[in-house]
């Protein structure tokens, strides 16, 4: 697809401008590109009480023209490239990209005939939330990092296990 | 020099346009020269009609003297009355004539059916301009013979011939009613002249005059198409040529309005509020019902038809309560109900012809009239589809254009009924308001129906793809979606025209109730209310321009990207995924259920399969046809009983006649010697 | 709704505080492994990227490469090699960079 | 046909079997499940005969490809000890005798096998798409040689006729569910047919399956269905030990079915919850949704994972639950999802919305073969659990009483799902009694067929697996409740519904399209 301004530019200064527009409010867009159906069931508990995610200003739209945020689940299946393509496509700028779980993530399944095995071969991902299938509580901490109001871990984290920190 | 010298010309230049017809054969100079005589004729009508508008009734002049037709004397006057008729009929058919020579195909057919055409414009004129009994029966018969041939242009086809013996047979009868109150109303007057039985309508008794009025009504009513009268507009209008519906809808059926408007306002002057209460009722009735129907045909010009019938019925509700408040003493709102109603005739006119002329373009480009056939000619027939909208907005009564300014004049008049003093009347004439403005509600509805489903969205067939702007004709139409400008925007002049029209039938003076300023308008009473279709229209269109400007100045600036339209992520887009005229409608078809008695079938080709493989799909919520149904086909049948009875009488042997005439001769000389 | 509106009184608040807060239902969840170099050789991290179900776990000469993004957490890593594997416990994963889920764990055990 | 009373000793399992070996040979009989070979030519009479025996319903049928392509159909039979019949027919050519006709349930699967394997019925009659998108479905790899030419389209050109037009929902539809397309045909108001899409989701997963051992099978085919992980881990591990002629021990077998019933009782709050928000009632599923968490956070805190991925092993089971933990959470938890049930029910405005919505007649379940809840509501006591030998061992011995209801509508399959819900809970507490534990029998590799069952939150799991010499899979079949439901849905949506009732009835159907597409 042809680039946008905000896609030409970098991550960095994409993230900059999505905290100063979205700081407070940000509407999320889920896609489903071939998912188990469990990475759904998280993103629904999201609303529920124990998480509410409305309360740190996020919202669910059922229309791309509103939506901020596309939370992409599933190995992206070849045949549902068209809606993905679409749906991104109708989203209007900035807009953020979330790959979520493990199948986004090219975990589960390699690129075959039938999926691309990950989101990133079809739209340019921004943000990654591991696990199969991620908490809630870590979707929050993944929307958290996308709009720049929570600290990433990540780089900081070595996974190899305490008692042998001279891993260095 | 008076209106009636220039409409001699106009019936010159018709009779010589049917003749140039009849002489054309298959050629187009030919073709091309009728309708050129034709245009002649109508411009001079329209000048004619326009001028004894304002002019007042001419005296009464017998050319040829004595008895010259079947008994009769051969009277003509030109009327303030028919002057809005005249000119209204001289605008069609300047439109149909610069419009014919594209639409039609040059042939022996066509050049009979222009000849019909200009035959029965003339007669529609003689109609207009008939100042005595005779002459106006005459050419009312004329008439009905000239458009029962107009509607006859393809005979072949039976639905054709089903259509034009409809529009006959309703005539025919009709036409009995007319003859009967005009018997009565001159037989007690000892008149023919129409002018001499208004004067001396005072020696005929209450009871004649009210049993002429009601024979006149139901008579011309037939013409009106008021319910239940109107079952031939939806078989004639199809069947006839574009043009030829035109010019049914756009005249034919208002001479039925002026017939009514005739008895009403000019030789019968009943006494009692009662038949103008019979005649509102019936157009508020006729105006519910013919707006209701139309909202479930999608065939284009039956649709269009049942909004002519919509139409009749408000002007008619017009002149009812014209006729009431005449009788409550209030003749200023009298006569401004019926400049109202007067308005409205013309502002039906142009623009319902206008749409005949665009459906049938659009059958031309598309070879189909079915709404859910069409679709997206807005992008193929973009010319055609403004001319079309211009009509649309006028016939949906939206402001700023003429449909809105006589509509609003009628409802406030309406409005007024409270100033009869007398409860019921009050109550009855604002109930008459509300159900016309429950007809203005649906008719909005049902045209965005008729415009969006053709024009807008997606073709929903090939041919409706394959539309093209291959010279079909824009002049025509186009004359008329300019004159619905002009009826909007020049209202004050139309108003101040029609205002000495209403002084010459009626007798007030409404000026300054009418028209205060130069611009504003007032109903009849200055302290109800007021507004300037002039200033509306202005305004309007300056509320549409700034923002439009607004956006083009600030656009540069704003970074913007156009994708397509969201659509769920579908692969693709189908036009069977769009509202189908039908569907679109059903709400009304569930509300007024009680009314269509819609019967639902329903075959899926998973009902008939175990596996319930999935397959085709067809839904159809069938209207039924009440008036067909339980008032027509009654008759029908008696009739047939009839015919059988008599059948015997009937046996085709020469000795039997022989014994009839006998018997007959010798019952002659029995009377004779009695 | 009344009866709905004393039930919500009654049932009072559940939501957790985080971010703000740390949760105690996350000491449940299923997190990647984290691995003990010295525990680790060559074979014993073989047989992990054998019995290792999705593409998380690779071998580049003496470093175990392992993306955390593709992990499951599955476990089944650990109980090839218990003592040199254990949960990292870490749950807030999220990274702006698909690079930065990419570990290099070095292979320290001694060959046998 | 005249029913000769079902209730006798032995009776349809004897008819059934007798009758279908009375036309083929018997090749194999143990653990509940009887495999006959039948001749092509004796095909139709057969499938005649076992659907004209009441009781008994078409569970399955799936091809194989060897030298010649082999058409295996899975029979059921509900009454006295309940159990499997698989006959098995190598079809010469590519064309075998029509059986949708006579077992409806069969058409999907007749689409299905000819998008795979380019086989069709002998009668000509059109098959619609499953699996292959209309758009980019050539390049797609099959289980067979594929159909000479693709599927005559039945849905895509899905004529609309006269005053009806197709409204197109999805297949990106609201925020936090599947992809899934509706073809919804509409009158303006009711739903005069409605038609399904779900290719956007099909990922090859029987295809993938192929030369996978089978601890990587389970780990995929979990992710096949993931709302219902174990009930399909079960089902293929059950297959597999069949396959390879073991049986796990009793201790882990019953620690799968802690895990089911686990799985049985968040799905039933989840699909609560959804009727819910389907109802607009949010109150009520926020409240679901709080009973429905808590049991996730039971699951996780019991088996280390919120949706028991990942117990299921073959030979038996990769963790033990945390009994106390169990014990001592799970009450609670299931008395939040009780309780909220008692107030919807006792709320007007939710039940109003079920009650005579969606209806599905029981001669409907039967003809189309649906399963679970979906066929419980309409009166059908079929239940997969009944089957106690072989891979329903551990119900063996815990009477599990199916709870059915009349009437077939969402209130219907609503009460149907409370009802299981406690029994869940029941049976929970009765395993952790008999003991658990996790415990694996060593599988040793060996060629050989199985089949597999699990009644799982959705209703009846089957999975079927022919395994090599060195145990790894040569055609892996897996039919999830889902994949049978979902043709119940369009014809629960066209009994005289509107717009609004459609997402009622897919909350109380609570189905996946993962599940359907796999």
């Amino acid at each position: 697809m042809k680039p946008r301004p905000d896609e030409t530019a970098t991550a960095e200064e994409l993230r900059k401008r999505i905290a100063a527009q979205f700081g407070r409010s940000l509407h999320i867009r889920t896609m489903d590109t071939g998912s188990c159906a469990v990475c759904e069931q998280e993103i629904r508990l999201l609303a529920a009480p124990h998480y509410d995610l409305h309360r740190l200003g996020f919202f669910f739209t059922p229309a791309p023209r509103h939506a901020d945020l596309l939370l992409v689940t599933g190995p992206m299946v070849r045949a549902f490239e068209v809606a993905a393509r679409k749906t991104y496509e109708a989203m209007p700028g900035p807009k953020v990209v979330v790959a979520t779980g493990a199948c986004a993530l090219g975990g589960v399944y390699q690129a075959d005939p039938f999926v691309h095995g990950e989101v990133e071969a079809v739209l340019p991902v921004d943000v990654w939330i591991p696990g199969c299938p991620p908490s809630p509580l870590a979707l929050l901490q993944g929307l958290g990092v996308a709009v720049g109001r929570l600290a990433e871990k990540m780089p900081g984290l070595t996974f190899v296990a305490d008692g042998d920190g001279d891993a260095r | 020099m008076n209106p009636l010298d220039l409409l001699y010309g106009a019936g010159g230049a018709w009779l010589a346009a049917a003749l140039a017809g009849l002489l054309a054969g298959s050629r187009r100079p030919g073709l091309q020269a009728c309708c050129a005589l034709s245009a002649v004729g109508g411009a001079a009508a329209a000048a004619g009609g326009g001028w004894s508008m304002v002019y007042g009734n001419t005296g009464l002049v017998t050319p040829g003297g004595g008895p010259t037709i079947v008994g009769g004397p051969l009277q003509l006057q030109a009327t303030s009355l028919a002057g809005v008729f005249v000119a209204l009929l001289g605008l069609v058919a300047v439109a149909i004539a610069w419009y014919a020579p594209r639409y039609h195909e040059p042939g022996r057919g066509t050049a009979l059916y222009l000849a019909a055409y200009n035959l029965a414009l003339l007669a529609c004129l003689a109609v207009l301009a008939a100042g005595g009994m005779v002459t106006f029966l005459v050419a009312w018969e004329t008439m009905s013979l000239a458009c029962y041939l107009l509607i006859l242009r393809h005979p072949r086809s039976d639905a054709s011939a089903r259509g034009a013996f409809w529009f006959l047979a309703l005539s025919e009868i009709g036409f009995l009613l007319v003859v009967a109150a005009f018997v009565i109303l001159s037989s007690k007057t000892h008149a023919t002249a129409l002018d001499a039985m208004a004067a001396r309508a005072h020696l005929v008794g209450g009871g004649w005059l009210a049993a002429a009025y009601l024979l006149a009504l139901i008579g011309f009513g037939f013409k009106a198409g008021l319910v239940p009268l109107h079952v031939w507009l939806p078989e004639a209008h199809p069947v006839a040529p574009a043009d030829g519906s035109g010019f049914l809808s756009g005249v034919v059926v208002k001479l039925g309005v002026y017939g009514i408007a005739l008895f009403a306002f000019r030789l019968d002057p009943v006494a009692g509020a009662w038949p103008g209460l019979v005649t509102m009722g019936a157009g508020a009735l006729t105006a519910a019902i013919g707006i209701l129907y139309a909202m479930g045909e999608r065939d284009i010009k039956r649709f269009l038809a049942y909004s002519t019938i919509e139409n009749t019925g408000i002007i008619v509700t017009a002149f009812g309560a014209a006729m009431i408040f005449h009788a409550y003493r209030l003749p200023a709102l009298s006569a401004f109900l019926l400049i109202a109603g007067l308005y409205h005739v013309a502002n039906h006119g142009c623009y319902k012809t206008l749409l005949f002329l665009e459906a049938g373009v659009v059958e031309h480009a598309t070879g189909t009239r079915d709404m859910d056939r069409l679709g997206g000619l807005v992008h193929r027939l973009p010319r055609s589809a403004v001319i079309a909208f211009t009509g649309t907005l006028g016939i949906a009564a939206l402001p700023p254009l003429n449909g809105f300014v006589s509509e609003w004049l009628i409802f406030q008049g309406l409005f007024q009924g409270f100033r009869t003093g007398s409860d019921l009347y009050g109550i009855l004439i604002v109930l008459a308001a509300a159900t016309l403005g429950l007809t203005g509600g649906l008719a909005i509805y049902a045209f965005v129906r008729g415009f969006g489903i053709p024009f807008l969205g997606m073709p929903r067939t090939r041919q409706a793809a394959a539309a093209r702007e291959t010279g079909q004709p824009l002049a025509g139409p186009g004359l008329l979606a300019v004159a619905c400008v002009a009826l909007a925007v020049g209202a004050p002049v139309m108003l101040a025209a029609l205002s000495r029209t209403a002084r010459t039938v009626t007798g007030v003076t409404l000026g300054p109730l009418l028209l205060p300023g130069k611009l504003t308008v007032l109903p009849a009473h200055a302290d109800f209310s007021a507004f300037s279709p002039t200033y509306l229209a202005v305004f309007l269109v300056a509320a549409c321009a700034v923002p439009a400007l607004i956006y083009l100045a600030g656009r540069p600036r704003a970074a913007s990207v156009s994708v397509p339209v969201w659509d769920g992520g579908m692969v693709s887009f189908k036009p069977r995924m769009q509202y189908s005229a039908m569907t679109f409608s059903a709400p009304t078809r569930v509300t007024f259920d009680a009314l269509y008695r819609p019967a639902v079938s329903v075959t899926r080709a998973s009902d008939d399969d175990p596996a319930g493989r999935s397959g085709p799909v067809h839904y159809e919520a069938q209207v039924t046809p009440i008036f067909e149904r339980y008032l027509y086909r009654p008759v029908i049948r008696a009739v047939e009983w009839l015919a059988d009875g008599v059948r015997p009488v009937q046996s085709g042997d020469v000795n039997l006649y022989l014994l009839y005439v006998f018997a007959v001769i010798l019952l002659a000389y029995l009377l004779g010697a009695v | 709704m009344p009866l709905w509106f004393a039930r919500g009184l009654r049932r009072g608040v559940v939501t957790t505080r985080y971010p703000a807060r740390s949760d105690p239902s996350a000491a449940s969840l299923p997190t990647p492994p984290a691995f003990r170099p010295r525990q680790l050789t060559v074979q014993i991290v073989d047989r992990m990227i054998a019995e290792c179900p999705g593409t998380a776990l690779s071998r580049a000469a003496s470093t175990l490469v392992f993306d955390v993004g593709a992990c499951t957490a599955c476990g089944r890593c650990a109980r090839v090699a218990p003592h040199a594997v254990t949960p990292s416990g870490e749950f807030e994963l999220a990274a702006t960079a698909r690079s930065a889920l990419v570990k290099m764990i070095p292979i320290r055990g001694e060959q046998r | 046909m005249t029913a000769v009373e079902p209730r006798a000793a032995g009776g349809i399992r004897d008819r059934l079997t007798g009758a279908l070996s009375g036309l083929g040979s018997l090749r194999a009989e143990h653990d509940g499940v009887t495999t006959i070979g039948i001749p092509v030519e004796a095909l139709e009479r057969a499938t005649q005969t076992a659907a004209g025996i009441p009781g008994v319903r078409l569970a399955d049928m799936f091809a194989a490809d060897g030298e010649a392509t082999v058409l295996r159909l899975v029979w059921a039979y509900e009454a006295d000890e309940p159990g499997y019949v698989v006959t098995e027919t190598e079809i010469d050519g590519d064309q075998y005798p029509p059986l949708s006709d006579i077992a409806p349930a069969a058409f999907v699967e007749e689409c299905e096998i000819y998008e795979q394997f380019g086989t069709r019925p002998a009668d000509g009659k059109p098959l619609n798409r499953v699996m292959l998108p209309p758009h980019d479905g050539a390049g797609l790899p099959t289980l067979g040689h594929r159909p000479a030419q693709p599927p005559a389209d039945v849905h895509a050109p899905h004529f609309v006729g006269g005053q009806a037009f197709e409204f197109p929902f999805g297949p990106v539809r609201q925020a936090g569910v599947e992809s899934l397309y509706y073809g919804l045909v509409t009158s303006g108001e009711e739903v005069v047919d409605l038609y399904l899409f779900t290719w956007h989701k099909h990922r090859g997963v029987e295809w993938r399956l192929r030369g996978k051992t089978v601890r990587e099978a389970i780990f995929l085919a979990e992710r096949a269905e993931g709302l219902s992980a174990v009930a399909v881990g079960w089902a293929l591990a059950a297959a597999a030990e069949a396959a390879a002629g073991i049986t796990p021990p009793p201790a882990a077998a019953r620690t799968r079915a802690v895990a089911l019933e686990l799985e049985r009782l968040y799905n039933h709050a989840a699909a609560t919850a959804a009727l819910g928000q389907a109802t607009g009632l949010s109150v009520g599923q926020a409240a679901a949704e709080i009973a429905l968490e808590r049991l996730l956070r039971v699951n996780a805190a019991a088996f280390g994972h919120r949706y028991l991925f990942g117990v299921i092993e073959p030979g038996g089971v990769s963790r033990a639950p945390d009994a106390e933990v169990l014990r001592r959470e799970l009450p609670g938890a299931y008395d939040e999802l009780r309780r909220t049930a008692d107030a919807l029910l006792s709320t007007n405005s939710f039940v109003d919305r079920l009650e005579a919505c969606g209806i599905l007649t029981v001669e409907q379940a039967r003809r189309l073969g649906l399963v679970g809840p979906v066929a419980r509501a309409t009166g059908l006591a079929t239940d997969a659990r009944l089957a106690t030998a072989g891979a329903g061992a551990p119900y063996a011995g815990h009477s599990v009483s199916v709870v059915t209801a009349a009437g077939g509508d969402v209130f219907a399959r609503f009460q149907v799902m409370l009802g299981e819900a406690a029994e869940s809970a029941r049976l929970v507490t009765e395993f952790l009694d008999r003991g658990t534990a996790a415990e694996c029998s060593l599988v040793a590799p060996r060629a050989g067929t199985g089949l597999g069952w699990a009644e799982s939150s959705r209703g009846e799991v089957l999975a079927w697996v022919a395994l090599d010499e060195d145990g790894r899979i040569t055609r892996a079949r897996l039919r999830p409740g889902s994949a049978r439901n979902w043709r119940g849905f369009d014809d629960a949506c066209r009994s005289q519904n509107v717009f609004t009732d459609i997402p009622i009835i897919e909350a109380s159907f609570w189905l996946t399209v993962a599940g359907m597409a796999r």
